[in-house]
């Protein structure tokens, strides 16, 4: 999943991308994104992509770094592009084009903002629970991904992978998968007896740091807004 | 006798002395009917007494700390602390307990270092500025403020215990227990934590339990040691006390400090020498042998 | 097991619009009819199934190209309520990486939220009278439901034929298992995936699903037998306080 | 000079002797871009030699044993174990290896302990009987046949730790790795693992590399020892050598053991002794103080 990587950008990052406001950069996003979904045409597209590249290039985000996570959707495109492709080779590549335009445009996002910013964003709108849910299985996630990692390890270590006998296979993933979840479900009811002694009581406060807006960030609302219209309004040329 | 809110008992002198914790033969029984008791001697911990359980694996330190917590509910036995019953009024107990488990990894909640030192002091309710006064000061307490708008995951194992002690200091807690505090830290990391909390007790009259498997710490960190073998608290005491029991020491899988147990083989070869447990003690007591002759 | 895999801009605002608010009115009477107290326990643990999801999705199943998504265990686990709210979470991370677009994440929470409230309940029914039997029949069932929607959603759009790339996806996922992993490798293997799947037929598809299925269910019932031998009190609790 | 399928080097002594494993400047680079190096002095283990390697937290002992395991690339750098590659020779080089990492709960897969303690010898193809007596014999050698029938998940972590140290044992390895194998076990079982695993080595030659942040029980486990500090092998020598070097033990955030400090502030001083590393030792150089004048 590379969030070790995406974080590392997002955290280290020093670019004007990075030191503006977290809601800026959501609102540009949102443009961005609206404007690739409803475009209809190659000519947009590409403009919307070239923007969005250039925002990497000013964000600092080596894009030979994160890029192929943008290749996935491409590649799973293709399919859907080889159907509309019926309408011509253009209707093609304009599905692929959108895939890639919208992935890109998240990863700018995530690769510029810490997660935790986008989060306490989230929280000023979405309910309180579905962003603890968040919070929790991001912790979750990296504690659960060592353990199997570690099982994995061990596992290998005692020569309990076989390439090919796929009988042996099932049945030590299976009781790998169990010895994982069981591990990791007692583990979380210690972690509700800390959280309990921590005071928790069904919410996990994380800090606004809600910036007065800098003139970067009516820049980059005004820029979000240009290109929403921009993609709008009939260009004749 | 018990009187709400307090405790009082007389002790061997016979002062009557105000206990923060009493625990009188626990019985626990876990889920898969492994049934754990704790009876034998008084378990008693006094305001700013540091107090240290050992004893072997699976001998109950981890369950007797749960049940100070609050969290086990006894099935036999009485717990008491500040003149509550933790399991009862689990809630009302919590906000003067500091805990650091042993397992730093689950004990970290907030996204970020600065988050989850400021977890327990926003979920009481304490201001913005308030909040970001007691994180700050705590942080810098604990050298960790560089650390603050880190995410825990990508920390050393000692950053993160570190930034779990200072999550649970936060709030200037009254009690402190510690589950291993020690453990997978080198040395120095060690020692310099053993600083802190001692500083700390010193400072606000902080009670600290800890269990620990390194016993030549011990007499660095404890004014009473109780050793929890076989169901039963057999022995409480001062390290002098405590270690100078040898017989009960191997009994229950420990070792005796290196220090006490050179001396004690001096002992038997018929030098008068008092068994020390610290290296200055130890240091002076062999310049006195030497001197002696 | 199923998922969604559709790129933003393809299926029209008409289909995923409602899906999103859909969904939203779902989350919205989940969050209003639990109570506090409720929630607080089982947070904690979904994070958890939140993580193992996002993880199960990631555990290569060697030749077959198909994952498992453990939501029917996940629905048995911490109940149909709370983790229609980790299938949403999980859609939307997915999302975030690029996995399925973000207009999708709606529709996809749907798909796999059916499939863990139709296991969760019929695991609920048919357990107490025999486990094994009982978890099989749920999972197929909900398998079969909540991939006869994705098939009906894409259906709508593409035809038939476009349900099939969920099943080469998330391999991304490796990584984080096999860190050694170089890129180019990698990316190979998704493009041979692409081959493979561009050169079977349907008797290859009908065998991927009936595998699938299949793997899914024995998983699942794998590990409710496990947790029934080690843990007898865990499943019991925990439905107790989310249902 | 490198010679397929086995290395030598001609050590201080002129002599020609085997190296099991050589490790020569290495880098590693983490996916989150942390780089670790260990460089400096060259790392190598013989055939029956015990080593431990120490250093501060983070300092890369992990890391280190993980690539003599083969389960990371180097960067940069040159490994080789038994005269293999073990990245690339990883499914040949497994087979001699046992290996116990610090988290055991990670590492024991069975869903009965008999199960995972044969968990190798059934993977390589080894008949039933065959099996079950590998199983048996080593079980028995460790003391843990009353557990074969048990759920892992329940044991006490001292008693993890012994089926896990079972399960690198069965199919007898040339080379043990032991990552942090000590910690969290009471005195007892220590004293008894450090018996265990020095038998081993006597009679089957098994070379074994250990890490521990427990300085004492060191030269009691370590025929060598590496200290790594600030990405480089700054130390190399037998338990006498290194810790006589207290300015180099001090920037590596370690401690001296117990018995060394004691006889180096006796003689600073002024008197004559030798530092010891055991209590046998320090007993006899005491007697000798003692006596003299
Ligand atoms: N959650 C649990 N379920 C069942 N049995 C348990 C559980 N936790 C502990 N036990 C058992 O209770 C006994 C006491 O365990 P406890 O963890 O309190 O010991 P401890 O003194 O802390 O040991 P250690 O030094 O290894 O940490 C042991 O026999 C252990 O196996
Ligand atoms: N999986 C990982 N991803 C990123 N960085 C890592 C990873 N594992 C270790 N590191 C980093 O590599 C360095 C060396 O770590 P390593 O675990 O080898 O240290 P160690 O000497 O074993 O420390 P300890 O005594 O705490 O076990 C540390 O800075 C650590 O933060
Ligand atoms: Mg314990
Ligand atoms: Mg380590």
């Amino acid at each position: 999943m590379h969030i070790a990587e995406i974080d590392n950008l997002s955290l280290n990052g020093n670019s004007i991308l990075h030191k503006s406001g977290t809601i800026s950069k959501i609102i540009l996003t949102v443009f961005i994104l609206t404007s690739i979904i409803i475009s209809k045409d190659l000519y947009r597209l590409t403009g919307l992509i070239s923007i969005v590249l250039v925002l990497f290039v000013v964000g600092k985000i080596p894009i030979t770094q994160i890029g192929h996570l943008a290749l996935y959707p491409a590649l799973f495109s293709v399919f859907f592009a080889v159907l509309s492709s019926q309408q011509g080779w253009v209707a093609g590549i304009i599905v692929i084009f959108k895939a890639v335009g919208a992935a890109l445009t998240m990863l700018l996002l995530i690769t510029t903002t810490p997660y935790v910013d986008v989060f306490s964003v989230f929280s000023l709108f979405m309910p309180s629970l579905i962003v603890d849910i968040f919070l929790m299985t991001y912790r979750s996630f990296f504690i659960i991904a060592d353990k199997l990692h570690n099982l994995m390890t061990s596992i290998r270590l005692k020569g309990g992978y076989k390439p090919w006998q796929l009988l042996l296979n099932l049945k030590t993933i299976a009781s790998m998968l169990g010895t994982l979840i069981i591990q990791s479900f007692e583990m979380s009811e210690r972690m509700y007896k800390i959280y309990e002694l921590r005071g928790y009581s069904g919410r996990i406060p994380i800090r606004m740091d809600l910036k007065p807006a800098s003139r970067t960030d009516y820049w980059l609302c005004l820029a979000g807004i240009i290109i929403l219209t921009g993609t709008v309004i009939p260009w004749k040329i | 006798m018990v009187v709400p809110g307090r405790n009082h008992y007389t002790n061997r002198d016979g002062d009557t002395m105000e206990n923060l914790i009493e625990v009188e033969c626990l019985k626990h029984v876990y889920p898969d009917k492994t049934e754990v008791s704790i009876c034998g001697l008084h378990f008693t911990a006094k305001e700013g007494e540091r107090v240290t359980i050992l004893g072997p694996n699976g001998a109950g330190k981890t369950t007797l700390l749960y049940h100070i917590l609050g969290l086990l509910k006894p099935v036999e036995g009485k717990v008491s602390v500040m003149g509550m019953e933790p399991f009862n009024q689990f809630n009302e107990l919590r906000k003067h307990v500091g805990v650091v488990f042993q397992n730093v990894d689950e004990q970290i909640i907030g996204p970020s270092v600065y988050d989850d030192i400021a977890f327990t002091p926003r979920s009481e309710g304490y201001s913005k500025e308030q909040v970001d006064q007691m994180t700050r000061d705590i942080s810098h307490r604990l050298g960790i403020e560089q650390l603050l708008n880190k995410i825990p995951h990508y920390l050393s194992s000692g950053q993160k215990k570190k930034v779990a002690l200072a999550g649970a200091l936060v709030m200037s807690p009254k009690l402190l227990i510690l589950d291993e505090p020690f453990d997978s830290l080198d040395s120095k990391s060690k020692t310099e934590m053993i600083g802190i909390l001692n500083e700390i007790t010193k400072e606000h009259g902080t009670t600290i339990i800890t269990t620990t498997h390194d016993i030549n710490i011990v007499p660095y960190i404890a004014d009473t040691i109780y050793i929890l073998n076989n169901g039963s608290i057999v022995a409480k005491g001062n390290p002098q006390e405590v270690f100078s029991q040898s017989e009960l020491l191997n009994d229950a899988n420990l070792e005796t400090p290196i220090l006490s147990e050179l001396f004690t083989r001096l002992r038997n070869r018929g030098f008068e020498v008092n068994i020390p447990y610290t290296l200055d003690d130890a240091e002076q007591n062999i310049l006195k042998i030497i001197e002696k002759p | 097991m199923s998922h969604i895999h559709i790129p933003d801009g393809i299926i029209p605002f008409y289909i995923w619009l409602p899906g999103y608010i859909l969904t939203f009115v779902i989350i919205y009477y989940i969050i209003k009819s639990s109570n506090n107290e409720q929630i607080k326990r089982v947070l904690p643990f979904t994070g958890i199934a939140a993580a193992l999801m996002l993880i199960g999705m990631s555990v290569p199943l060697i030749i077959i190209p198909v994952h498992i998504s453990l939501a029917v265990l996940t629905g048995i686990l911490i109940g149909p309520k709370m983790a229609f709210l980790v299938v949403f979470v999980v859609s939307m991370i997915l999302a975030m990486f690029g996995h399925g677009g973000v207009t999708i994440v709606g529709l996809n929470t749907l798909v796999i939220g059916s499939e863990v409230f139709i296991g969760a309940m019929l695991f609920k029914a048919l357990a107490k009278k025999n486990l094994v039997i009982g978890t099989c029949i749920a999972t197929v069932i909900a398998l079969i439901v909540s991939m006869s929607m994705m098939v009906g959603i894409i259906g709508t759009y593409a035809g038939f034929a476009a349900v099939l790339p969920h099943e080469v996806d998330d391999h991304a996922n490796e990584e984080l298992i096999n860190e050694g992993d170089n890129e180019g490798a990698h990316l190979a293997e998704v493009i041979d995936e692409i081959n493979y799947l561009a050169l079977t037929g349907w008797i290859a598809l009908i065998m991927i699903i009936v595998v699938g299925i299949g793997l899914e269910t024995l998983i699942t019932v794998l590990i409710i037998r496990y947790f029934y031998k080690v843990r007898p009190d865990l499943i019991e609790t925990v439905h107790r306080f989310t249902m």
